[in-house]
């Protein structure tokens, strides 16, 4: 491994720094924003660690949804002024920190050395896996029974979010001008920027998730110019959002008719089956994602 | 050349630096939204650089990202307290 | 042809360091001007015209170098449509966000802190002319 | 130093930072900031081991890619719970 260049510990330092910052700022809104700043360093240091598919995800994800939606959360009342927590708990918190560090730092330092056997078994299996960018083939075929389980995370964090909605959707805020005019070139801009990543994702950095991403933050944006359609709760949103668990467990269910076990795919049509569900997971974790921006967006209106 | 691209993405991570200390002190939310948003413009000339500087043409479109989803979290946080 | 690219070279790296100076100008204007209104004008016009310088830089080296640093030419049509995309990005989104920033704004619900704390122990005069050149020459 | 060994260590110290402001702060907000701060921890000690072969691997970057999507629709569920908590109380409730 190479020694560590001044560009590495630079975005070490920053990486540490906006991250103690982020826990440290006694007030909601400066963490959040110190957040923020987090999830653009990430990217960064994403990058700088030879994950291009990450970087991606961070930027969209991280920064972007997670970013809109912590920051809308500024903009609810403001919290009753809450206990700080007392010395002994500050006192026992920072020793058991100590000794967690310490702990962690031994169990990674024994860690061999060597790399790992997985990303030469990845090479070989590649060859009809149905994508040639080596990520995608490990979330969609290898390992899709993790996919097929993090789109159910994510249908139960849609449904949980919206049940936490009380009031129904009243007539929006009054959209300023300029904000309409944005939409009218973001929306379209996003869904392709979206529909390029889903596409691209097969054969190089990209795929559902950073797609899904992009959608979401065209939902957003569409509910925010006060789009009728991106506000919706109703039973087209909720069949999107499961809809990328369903595609998933009928490609499970096909392949376990055709006799090859559960999501094993035949090389033939692994490439199509692959691109298939990746669309529909795309759409469905947009839709998902917009889902609990807007359930966060209702409550935020509940009368007082 | 490679020695220019490193020394302009260290003096563009120092600026994003700089702007945590805007975003952390404040005093408005407006304030760190605007740090915010110069946060995704530097951002993205870091991530276009070190595209180049890595040879990962995907760190280009992760600049496109970055830059239309800052674009997104502001009009987020703006709605509602802008006048028309 | 190595002479081409040397001079190309030279031209990239006088393009990124005036796109560092004025991403580091938009920074300073963050950081040490007064109230927000001059803060967004030293973000949205010093900010981006580093961008636009760095791309420039960017765009100028993968013309040369077709890419990589070490690549021949050839394949540089689509780093630098994407390069100049980020940067158009960058130009539609700060004016939205500047305009949506500077509207005047109702007192935030339950803004815990006062908008009144000024931070910045220097005076405002002194920093205000530096970011101010920038701006004013990126409107051709 | 290495570069491996450098970001590990900040991987761990990232992780623990979190955890630890996870545990002490009463702000609900700044509980889930601090739970994202850890799990930002989590991906780079994961990213770093990935970076050891020639090859990055890529198991390990696509569960830290699950991760990220995970992480952003919980934390859009646990601030949906935040504001659950923090409003003011239903005339209906009992």
């Amino acid at each position: 491994m190479s020694p560590a260049s001044v560009l590495d510990v630079v975005l070490a330092a920053a990486v540490l720094a906006v991250a103690l910052v982020a826990v440290l700022l006694p007030s909601r809104r400066g963490a959040v924003s110190a957040f923020l700043v987090l999830g653009v360093v990430l990217a960064v240091l994403w990058a700088r660690l030879d994950a291009p598919d990450i970087a991606l995800a961070e930027a969209a994800l991280g920064s972007g949804v997670a970013g809109a939606l912590l920051m809308d959360t500024l903009t609810a009342d403001p919290a009753r002024p809450g206990r700080r927590a007392g010395r002994t708990a500050v006192v026992v918190g920072l020793l058991a920190g100590a000794v967690a560090l310490a702990a962690l730092t031994v169990v990674v330092r024994a860690v061999p050395d060597e790399p790992s056997l997985l990303p030469a078994a990845v090479a070989e299996e590649i060859h009809g896996a149905g994508a040639d960018h080596a990520v995608t083939a490990v979330l969609l075929n290898f390992r899709s029974l993790d996919t097929l389980l993090e789109a159910a995370v994510l249908v139960f964090a849609a449904a949980g979010a919206g049940a936490l909605v009380r009031t129904p959707v009243r007539a929006p805020d009054p959209v300023p001008a300029p904000v309409t005019a944005l939409a009218r070139v973001l929306l379209p801009a996003l869904v392709l920027l979206g529909t390029w990543l889903l596409l691209a994702g097969t054969s190089r950095p990209g795929g559902a998730f950073q797609a899904g991403a992009m959608f979401a933050g065209a939902l957003v944006v569409a509910f925010v110019a006060g789009a009728r359609f991106a506000a919706s709760q109703g039973t087209a949103a909720r069949a999107w959002t499961v809809a990328g668990v369903l595609a998933f467990v009928a490609l499970a269910a096909g392949t376990a008719m055709l006799g090859q076990g559960w999501l094993v795919l035949d090389p033939r049509w692994a490439g199509a089956a692959v691109l298939t569900v990746e669309t529909v997971l795309a759409v469905s974790i947009g839709v998902g994602l917009a889902q609990v921006f807007v359930a966060n967006s209702e409550a935020r209106r509940v009368p007082s | 050349m490679e020695i220019a691209l490193h020394a302009v993405a260290t003096v563009l991570l120092l600026c994003v630096l700089a702007g945590l200390w805007r975003a952390a002190r404040g005093p408005s939310t407006r304030d760190r939204v605007t740090a915010f948003a110069l946060l995704g413009t530097t951002g993205a000339a870091l991530l276009v650089v070190l595209a180049t500087l890595t040879q990962t043409a995907a760190l280009r479109d992760a600049a496109l990202v970055l830059v239309a989803l800052a674009t997104v979290v502001v009009v987020v946080v703006t709605r509602g307290t802008a006048e028309r | 042809m190595t002479a081409v690219v040397a001079v190309a070279d030279v031209l990239a790296v006088l393009l990124l360091a005036a796109g560092c100076f004025f991403v580091v100008a938009g920074t300073l204007g963050l950081l040490r001007f007064a109230d927000l209104p001059t803060r967004l004008h030293g973000v949205a016009k010093a900010d981006n015209l580093g961008l636009g310088f760095i791309t420039a830089g960017l765009v100028v080296h993968a013309l040369a170098h077709g890419g990589g640093i070490a690549g021949g030419g050839g394949g540089a049509g689509g780093i630098v449509a994407k390069l100049v995309l980020v940067w158009l990005f960058a130009l539609l989104g700060t004016a939205a966000n500047s305009h949506l920033l500077a509207a005047p704004a109702r007192p935030e619900p339950g803004a815990e802190e006062k908008p009144e704390r000024e931070p910045g122990p220097g005076p405002g005069p002194e920093t205000t002319p530096e970011p101010e050149a920038p701006a004013t020459r990126e409107a051709p | 130093m290495t570069r491996l060994e450098l970001l590990l260590a900040l991987g761990c110290a990232v992780l623990v930072v979190g955890l630890v402001a996870h545990l002490l702060a009463r702000d609900l907000v700044r509980r889930v900031v601090a739970l994202n701060v850890a799990s930002a921890g989590v991906m780079i000690v994961l990213l770093v081991l990935a970076t050891r072969g020639t090859e990055p691997d890529p198991v390990a970057q696509a569960l830290v890619l699950t991760g990220i999507v995970i992480m952003a629709a919980i934390t859009g569920l646990a601030l949906a719970l935040v504001r659950r908590v923090e409003a003011p109380e239903d005339e209906e409730a009992p």
